[in-house]
């Protein structure tokens, strides 16, 4: 039965992927894009996917939209239609995509127990975990400490990334004439969903360090967790004005969190190292390998969230700073 | 039972479709946040084939459940490959966009032509 | 006896919070304009959450998951009608009059 | 009984995402995104329970929590182009 309620939701994705690039008003395609996201966190909760769907939540229901927005009200939100070059355009699609579907008919089938991807290091992964790390999300063992050096990267990636866009949006704008907008004071003239939403900040904040601490035992973890953390400040600036999330949180602090957490990350790698072991192998951290493990993975994972959180905070306000200018 | 059999391919299918969606949108629209729209779409795309190759018949979420035997695990690897992907995708994507805010800012426009007029 | 009259009560609860979903998504395609279909997507949004919850947490007894829906249940009811009232607000101020027969994209409405 | 509520609420997927396309004003649109988004949040919370696997509700909480970030985005961004229209009037 959840077949075909894949097959449904997959068929309303194809729609709203269509629809996201048929429309010409850009508004209209980030409020698709937001739908598009919603069903593939549906998708990947129906393939088994928890952590990912979690990620996806955490991700695309707030930040992602929030600094699309930020564009938007940057640049502006009518497309200009393109005549000409429809027809080379899709038939160079088309013939792509019936070559990837002919492609497809090679690959094994959805489920299928035998398929080469769940021979190999799967299995091993699965069977290892409980042993090794003591604890029963598989998808954390992995990311933290079995593929650690994956996630480090990815970390870096991040946080260059995040470096990347202060960088470019740090710079002046070149009207200087215009002055800074009288502190915009986001939405303090609603009442209500200031109320509510003053209240579901701190609940926002708890549920990231729940899912940063529990990640090992449920879907969870440091990226999601910083993604959380940081939507939930996001949801303060929003109520509040960016200038008072910025006293509560101010620039340095969030800085500190990407360098810090980036670095936290990297120095429980040589610390493993100076303790006799390899590079993050984090056995050797205590006398118990699997207390070392664990102990590890906690202290890396806390480093995910923190440089993931700063980073997307930062670049938020990196875009609202640049909005109160222009 | 041959139908049945063929959509175990439909999730590859939906991959194929929307990856060239996307693939549209970025070479055709000369719009750049409908670009960088569609880049993401592109990417999603991916994620989702990703995710299809991790699914076992029968199986669950990879995280062991105390007291159940026997239990099938679908794939965690690709899992871990797509979660830090998908984080990494939107601090990329945010980049992207930046880099159109200025080019607003130095230009007036963000459509590819009259970028390319102007110069 | 209990444990199947619970069941039997958590079933006419969740069909009717679904009959509620389906009623708020038909309201909500076929209203004729924006503030009646906010009115059908809204209320109809409050009395499915609170039902199909309550079945679910019959289901589930006395365990952690029950509190989990609790929770899920509490901040939907929250949000929920924030953002419709936030929402309502917003296309008010922004001209949208209630007598409107429909406004496009392009109106007057979206300019804001 | 799960899948008869899950079947109603992907209906109405589908009705919420016809809205979003057809609009017409783009508050239409938001609406429709709103109500999808708690449709995500039932849907996930029943099919959690038609998987046997209830302790994945950590799902449905984060977007119970979160989906109202989007809305309020959305508001604010309708606030701050209606606040740029006014000066330019002025000016």
């Amino acid at each position: 039965m959840i077949f075909v309620f894949a097959l449904f939701l997959l068929t309303l994705l194809v729609i709203t992927a269509l629809a996201i690039v048929h429309t010409e008003n850009l508004f209209v395609a980030v409020m698709l894009t937001s739908i598009f996201s919603l069903l593939m966190a549906a998708n990947f909760f129906i393939l088994d996917a928890a952590d990912v769907a979690l990620t996806e939540a955490a991700v695309g229901a707030g930040v992602t939209t929030v600094i699309f927005l930020s564009a938007l009200a940057l640049t502006g939100e009518r497309e200009k239609p393109r005549v000409g070059g429809r027809n080379i355009a899709l038939v160079t699609v088309g013939v792509l995509a019936l070559l990837i579907i002919y492609a497809t008919f090679d690959k094994p089938r959805l489920g299928d127990p035998n398929a080469p991807v769940h021979q190999h290091v799967a299995p091993w992964y699965l069977e290892k975990t409980p042993e090794y790390m003591g604890f029963p999300n598989v998808v954390t063992a992995v990311l933290s400490s079995f593929r650690g050096y994956d996630t480090l990267g990815e970390v870096f990636v991040v946080f260059a990334a995040c470096i990347g866009v202060l960088f470019i949006l740090g710079v002046r704008p070149p009207r200087e004439s215009l002055e800074p907008r009288d502190e915009s004071s986001g939405l303090r003239h609603h009442l209500i969903p200031q109320v509510v939403g003053r209240l579901l900040v701190p609940f926002i904040v708890l549920f990231g360090l729940y899912v940063q601490f529990h990640g090992e035992y449920g879907p969870g973890g440091g990226f999601q967790a910083g993604a959380i953390i940081a939507t939930g400040v996001i949801l303060y600036a929003l109520l509040e004005g960016e200038a008072e999330a910025l006293r509560a949180v101010p620039r340095s602090v969030l800085l500190g969190m990407v360098i810090g957490g980036a670095m936290l990350f990297g120095s429980v790698g040589v610390v493993c190292m100076l303790m006799g072991g390899a590079f993050l192998d984090y056995s050797v951290l205590a006398a118990d390998p699997v207390w070392g493990q664990q102990l590890g993975i906690l202290i890396i994972e806390a480093g995910v969230g923190m440089a993931v959180c700063g980073a997307l905070l930062s670049i938020f306000h990196a875009f609202a700073a640049r909005e109160s200018l222009s | 039972m041959k139908l049945l059999e063929l959509l175990g391919y439909f999730n590859y299918w939906v991959f194929a479709i929307i990856l060239t969606v996307g693939l549209y949108a970025v070479i055709r629209k000369t719009n750049l946040i409908k670009k960088l729209i569609g880049l993401s779409i592109f990417q999603s795309a991916v994620f989702l084939m990703y995710i299809t190759m991790d699914k076992v018949e029968g199986g669950t979420a990879p995280i062991i459940q105390a007291g159940v035997e026997n239990q099938i695990f679908s794939n965690p690897l690709p899992q871990v490959l797509i979660l830090t992907a998908i984080v990494v995708g939107v601090s990329t994507l945010a980049l992207g966009l930046a880099i159109v805010v200025r080019i607003n800012e130095s230009y007036g426009t963000i459509e590819e032509r009259e970028i390319l007029d102007a110069d | 006896m209990i444990d199947i009259g619970l069941d039997i009560l958590s079933w006419i609860l969740l069909t009717l919070g679904g009959a509620c979903v389906l009623i708020g998504g038909i309201g909500g395609l076929r209203l004729p304009n924006f503030y009646t279909r906010i009115h059908a997507a809204s209320l109809t949004d409050t009395m499915a959450t609170l039902l199909i919850f309550a079945g679910m947490m019959l289901q589930a007894g006395l365990s952690l998951p029950t509190l989990k829906l609790l929770a899920i249940m509490l901040f939907l009811l929250l949000t929920g009608p924030t953002a419709t009232y936030a929402l309502a607000n917003a296309a008010l101020l922004s001209g949208l009059k209630p007598d409107a027969e429909t406004v496009t994209d392009n109106d007057k409405g979206h300019a804001g | 009984m799960y899948i008869l509520v899950s079947i109603a609420i992907l209906v109405t997927m589908v009705l919420a995402l016809v809205r979003a396309l057809l609009g017409p004003s783009v508050y239409d649109r938001v609406l429709a995104v709103n109500v999808f988004g708690t449709k995500t949040v039932l849907l996930l919370s029943v099919m959690a329970f038609l998987n046997g696997r209830p302790d994945f509700l950590d799902l449905a909480l984060a977007y119970a929590l979160i989906n109202m970030v989007g809305i309020l985005a959305v508001l604010v961004f309708f606030q701050s182009r209606s606040s740029i229209k006014e000066r330019a009037e002025s000016d």
